[in-house]
């Protein structure tokens, strides 16, 4: 019984070769120089945009394409190029330009915040703030979100209060959750955005089961939602586009591929035969491969996906290929399997930088005008921090009291839970 | 008033809950066209439209995935897992998902969602048709789970269920779907149109979760069982000639530990009856909260009589199935200790 | 909390029209005329084979294709054509012959077995023979086979006894699973052919993970994994894809498209907006779509995957495209659900009908030999059948002994079922 | 001898085995080139090779599903699933598969797993990185299901486990993975090295499955406890004050119930702890079969002190864990009764 020996000779002698097993290899090694040679950039301005009610089958060319409007290599002289290009105002690029940046001011404060012992936990989006600002700004403000811990900068364009964030992190008194949940992992009915889960993907079928309610009651509201390229490999992703492509639901389905999964390159996760965009294909959706770091074309992605959505043509995948700049969480040390400076070295640049300089090139930004903002708003962040501390923080308290312990499990308190409530207040 | 089968009896709940209340739908493989592989759903796309009944893709989880997208849009999907036995692809969206979501976004949103699965062998449906596997949703905080066994209260509750806010799993046991069952299997068949409860009325009414039912009184010892078993304790206390007192739990999440520990407070003694494999079981549950409810009026162990430990088998069926004789020896064994 | 009417009216006044939910319709309706207008038959021979180690891009177009060997639209004068015909010897295509008819014959008599009340359940797997069958026999006989409850013929094709197929069925004292099983899901280690489940889907990651071990062991014996494409929903079809993908596993997955998912048609698994084999496109894994009532088109869209996995070049899907002639088991009626007279009017033929009549165009086989092999199977199932009740049957028995039911659910019996088992037996 | 943590324990095991067998391999999600999110498996990769120790994709049904594959062939895969709350999307391939091919092959296959998971609470991990899921493994027969308490044992019950040609379920306190925890937040952490148990032999040895060990001898009342919730019940045992046998149960299936019945018999008194949910417990059932096996015997009601029935909370972590004063009323509450 299962007494095959390892490494035993076939019983058929014409084919000598041996099997092998195919580990993908960890590239990126430690103190080694950062290598990016696989990674061919196509031009800003190079793919064509289809009408939002083509056939699916249109769109799958994008699948290998990569959607560019920035024109930057060289950096500064940054325009916005070819059919993507949304065509957005100045006021609405500053105004992209500002919830990144807030983004990224509230993720350093409060990175800081867990390594100072104020909490226990803490995730940045930092190098991929364009992919969830860009999208906020796209998307109807009552388009119902689904996204992953990484995405706090669709709250934060959406104008969710940076205090109930911060309090949120710190699981203290004025918390909206109350205490309850793991730091990052927010939940805002009025903002639309959808309780988070530390589970890994079980947001997405949730997106597309949202969007069929949405259909199913003749709303005109869309869902969106989002995963990690690592987590794609779970149930849920293929859920997802199963039920997306069979009821032909109007969702925008995002991965973001910012090419780790904690330790794992997104080679494990599959990415080295085919793109996460090419998913799509088989199920018949519309698909879209876009520079994450690009403001510009995930804007117009989002825009794309979400009218077609709306039009009843159905669901779209989009792959934002960006990079996670900082560490997965608070938990790990990403210099334990990646060079140091593998992010700075990132082809596609910071999506922060890169929206600057087209505004700096379109003179209607300048480096005063951002270093004068970057002041501001780490000012308003640090503010913002002492007030929230001033409601307790996860070590110091205060918390919300035992009772939030038992409720809400249920919408009624049973006998069971009111019973160990009693037990936990010391009653008898 | 009319006759109606259990099969009968879920259908007319579904069908008064889409008649009643548009944020209701049903959906699951092979529900639609077809009318579900029991019947229940028969008739219901053809009445309340495609949009309202449809098949789902052979994929439980994904069911469960967009089960509480709807929920948190605010309908009241009703989702039907074809056997209880594939229930387990969905255990993630149950589990992690659906019982956790008022809880962690702190009464903001909520997974009214019913699943129902029909559950429990006595069709010689082999390991993968048979089983019963209530337990580890009873472990669960934050869902209910319920098993009704009989016709009346099958519409009453899995109405309850429907309306309910919070997500439930409805088990059907599907030997109790065309008429009731006590266990003999080589005895005649009866139809549920000669039984008291298949007198099911055709509007809307509930029977509420969380309460039990005392079906049979008695003095001498308790008998606690759910679903199909219920049944057969009926008639092991025949078979023992006990003055049993049989309790259907109807519920098993929120439990009615009232009417259990009242009932052996008075007899003193107390078996427990389930199809379920024995280990963790929530035969346990219940023997341990009797245990610790009436331990001063305990007069004899509490017994359990469940299925073995081991996966449900086809050919030696009915040895495996605790049937009158092994239920009615649990009887004797409590009153004779 | 979750409050929001139905079909309340958009906060965005720019979009008025509403949202629509698709459920795919139930095209088949009793009492009416089959229509296959949806369905384009292309040519036999249409489509060129690539060499077996080209980059699985190359084979992305067939997902689309339909490949076809035998040339027999016409029926009687029926050709083998183009670069997919696998040229085999006439003895081997009788071989097929007659291991498709002894499925079909085994099939029908066990069907009858069960309504004769001598088991519980039933499946045929009528009008598919030629995917069982063709596979095994373009598999080597030691390559490992993670079957569906419908592919029985790879079992006859390799010669696994027909008694005890029945003694299977029949639940009997001579049953080799000791009457634990359900009836059809077979099980045989001798014949590398791994234990069914009753659960949809999960033999497919179990056959990746048994090329993996093979490869990681450096054997060259290779796996095989079916699944119908109802059952392509579950999360397990994509679990087998990433892993088959990531670890450029050995292996060859069958989708084995019959259309219909007991009374739903392929379209609610996703085949309205594409095709089942097109789910490989977005794992970078090879596919082919096949003509799966064409024996020759079968072997050889199987040789190519077997000797593809075999030489290292990883993975290939194939969709079998074919048609469930019966009932989906002996739980359910067809009638129900489509039209009584479909199988008949499928556009694909019967499978063993178009080997024939290639047979006898071949001058290798003729209609008298056809009838006499026929009434030979059929008097040997019988003989067979009469022998297997000698063991018992469900009803009758006799069966194995109590013990067996405690037994093999540990390697040794823990005290709980030592304990049970003296219950069961009536011992103290 | 070393002294090592209950991570260096494992490593070790591991690290054992790889060497010993070439049919025993290890993946999951980090492991490889990182090591592991817990550094169980650090250095590994490098030792023994890519092909041994390797990372596998985010989904954890698919690992087992490949896993049971690998065991089919005849390996001897170890799986890590990174915290036992993402065991769910592996139920199916788990219970389904892992645990029923024996037996539905008539012995023909078997499935010579080993899953090994984090489990528990203690870390602020919040509800997804805190749950103790051990009563949904422990209802599944054909399973094994351990949970270590000690770098000694830790060490032994995983070459065990390996060893083990039935699917093994194993879960790791991460509470416990840098060193023992009494359940005392608010005291100095100490180093497993000051711990008599953190002496582990460099080589290869066996604790075997299925036997409990009693770490603190008593006659008045027993204490039934596992992973995390064994040093949890000795400061009970102090803080009480009290005569208390506090058995270690190791194993949950099989589970070693002579040595629990020979110390209930003799006490009279049986306090049962977990971390997980209360009701369906595992404590449901060592209280159901303490009952059983020892009713005339006992003198109070069996007691469980366990995790509360909600989700483990972020902030309020220390209200809910079970800690020595909870568990040491439970003894009281014994005692006294
Ligand atoms: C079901 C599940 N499995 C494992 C984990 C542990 N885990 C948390 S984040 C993570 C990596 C996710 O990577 P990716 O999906 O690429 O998202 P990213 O962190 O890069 O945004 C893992 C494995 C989890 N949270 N849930
Ligand atoms: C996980 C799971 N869900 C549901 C079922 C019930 N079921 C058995 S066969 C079947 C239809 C399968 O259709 P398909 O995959 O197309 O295979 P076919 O029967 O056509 O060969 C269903 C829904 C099951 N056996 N397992
Ligand atoms: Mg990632
Ligand atoms: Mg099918």
């Amino acid at each position: 019984m299962n007494d095959i020996p390892v490494a035993k000779s076939s019983a058929q002698p014409s084919t000598p070769e041996p099997l092998r097993l195919h580990i993908p290899p960890h590239r990126s090694i430690p103190g080694q120089r950062p290598d990016f040679s696989y990674f061919r950039l196509p031009p800003a301005g190079g793919f064509a945009r289809p009408a939002i009610d083509v056939p699916s089958v249109e769109t799958h060319p994008l699948a290998t394409a990569l959607i560019r409007v920035l024109d930057d290599e060289g950096g500064q002289d940054s325009r916005a190029v070819g059919e993507w290009d949304p065509h957005l105002a100045p006021e609405t690029l500053r105004q992209g330009l500002r919830a990144m940046m807030l983004t990224r001011a509230y993720d350093a404060r409060m990175y800081r915040a867990q390594r100072a012992g104020r909490t226990s936990f803490y995730m940045t989006s930092t190098g991929e703030e364009a992919v969830s600002v860009a999208q906020a700004m796209a998307l109807k403000p009552d388009d119902m979100l689904f996204a992953t811990y990484r995405q706090q900068g669709l709250l934060i364009a959406r104008g969710y209060p940076i205090l109930d964030l911060m309090c949120q992190v710190y699981s203290n008194a004025h918390d909206p959750l109350k205490g309850r949940q793991l730091p990052v992992l927010y939940s805002s009915r009025a903002y639309s955005y959808y309780t988070l889960s530390g589970n890994l993907g079980t947001q997405l079928p949730q997106a597309v089961g949202w969007a069929m309610a949405s259909a199913y009651a003749g709303d005109t509201r869309i869902a969106a939602g989002w995963i990690g390229e690592g987590a794609t490999a779970e149930a849920d992703f293929h859920h997802a586009l199963t039920f997306a492509a069979v009821y032909r639901a109007p969702v925008v389905l995002n991965v973001v591929n910012n090419q780790w999964a904690i330790s794992s390159h997104q080679e494990v996760a599959g990415g080295e035969e085919a793109t996460f965009a090419a998913r799509a294909i088989g199920f018949g959706l519309a698909c879209l491969r876009v520079d994450g770091n690009d403001f510009l074309a995930v804007y117009a992605a989002t825009q794309w996906a979400a009218e077609r959505a709306r039009a009843n043509h159905g669901a779209t995948l989009i792959e934002h290929f960006t990079y996670r700049a900082g560490s997965h969480s608070t938990s790990d040390d990403p210099n334990r399997y990646r060079p140091a400076d593998e992010a700075k070295t990132w082809p596609l640049g910071d999506p922060v930088e890169r929206l600057k300089h087209h505004l700096i090139h379109l003179g209607e930004w300048s480096e005063e005008r951002h270093a004068a903002q970057e002041k501001e708003l780490t000012q308003s962040v640090r503010d913002t921090d002492r007030e929230a501390q001033t409601y307790g923080t996860l070590g110091e308290g205060p918390h919300f009291g035992i009772e939030t312990l038992f409720e809400d499990v249920y919408k009624e308190m049973p006998w069971n839970l009111r019973r160990q409530l009693r037990e936990a207040e010391g009653q008898p | 008033m009319t006759a109606m089968s259990m099969v009968q009896a879920l259908n007319s709940a579904i069908d008064v809950m889409l008649e009643r209340d548009p944020k209701v739908l049903i959906f699951g493989e092979d529900v639609g066209f077809y009318g579900g592989v029991f019947r229940v759903t028969e008739g219901l796309q053809k009445k309340h439209g495609e949009r309202r009944v449809f098949d789902a893709p052979i994929a439980e989880g994904a069911m469960l995935g967009a089960a509480v997208g709807m929920g948190a849009y605010g309908l009241r999907p009703i989702v039907e897992i074809q056997f209880a036995d594939y229930i387990y692809p969905a255990t993630d969206q149950l589990i992690s998902e659906a019982a956790r979501i008022r809880y962690r976004s702190a009464g903001e949103f909520c997974a009214p969602i019913t699943v129902r699965a029909p559950c429990g062998g006595g069709i010689f449906g082999g390991q993968t048709h048979s089983q019963s596997v209530e337990a580890i949703f009873a472990h669960v905080c934050g869902l209910k789970t319920v098993m009704p066994s009989n016709p009346y209260d099958a519409k009453g509750l899995l109405i309850s269920a429907i309306e309910d806010d919070d997500p439930v799993v409805f088990f059907e046991p599907k030997r109790l779907y065309n008429g009731p069952f006590d266990g003999h299997p080589d005895r005649p068949a009866r139809p549920w149109s000669s039984h008291p409860q298949a007198d099911v009325p055709e509007g809307y009414y509930t029977v509420p979760l969380g309460q039990a039912a005392i079906v049979r009184p008695g003095s001498a010892v308790t008998v606690l069982a759910y679903g199909t078993m219920v049944h057969v304790a009926l008639a092991a206390a025949e078979e023992a000639g006990a003055d049993a007192e049989v309790i259907d739990l109807r519920t098993l999440l929120p439990l009615d530990l009232d009417t259990i520990a009242g009932s052996v407070k008075k007899t003193g003694r107390c078996v427990i009856a389930h199809e379920a494999t024995r280990t963790c079981g929530y035969g346990a549950e219940l023997s341990a909260l009797v245990q610790e409810e009436c331990f001063y009026h305990l007069e004899a162990p509490i017994e359990r009589v469940t299925g073995y430990d081991t996966p449900y088998p086809h050919a030696l069926e009915w040895a495996y199935f605790p049937g009158p004789q092994r239920v009615a020896a649990g009887i004797r064994r409590a009153l004779e200790a």
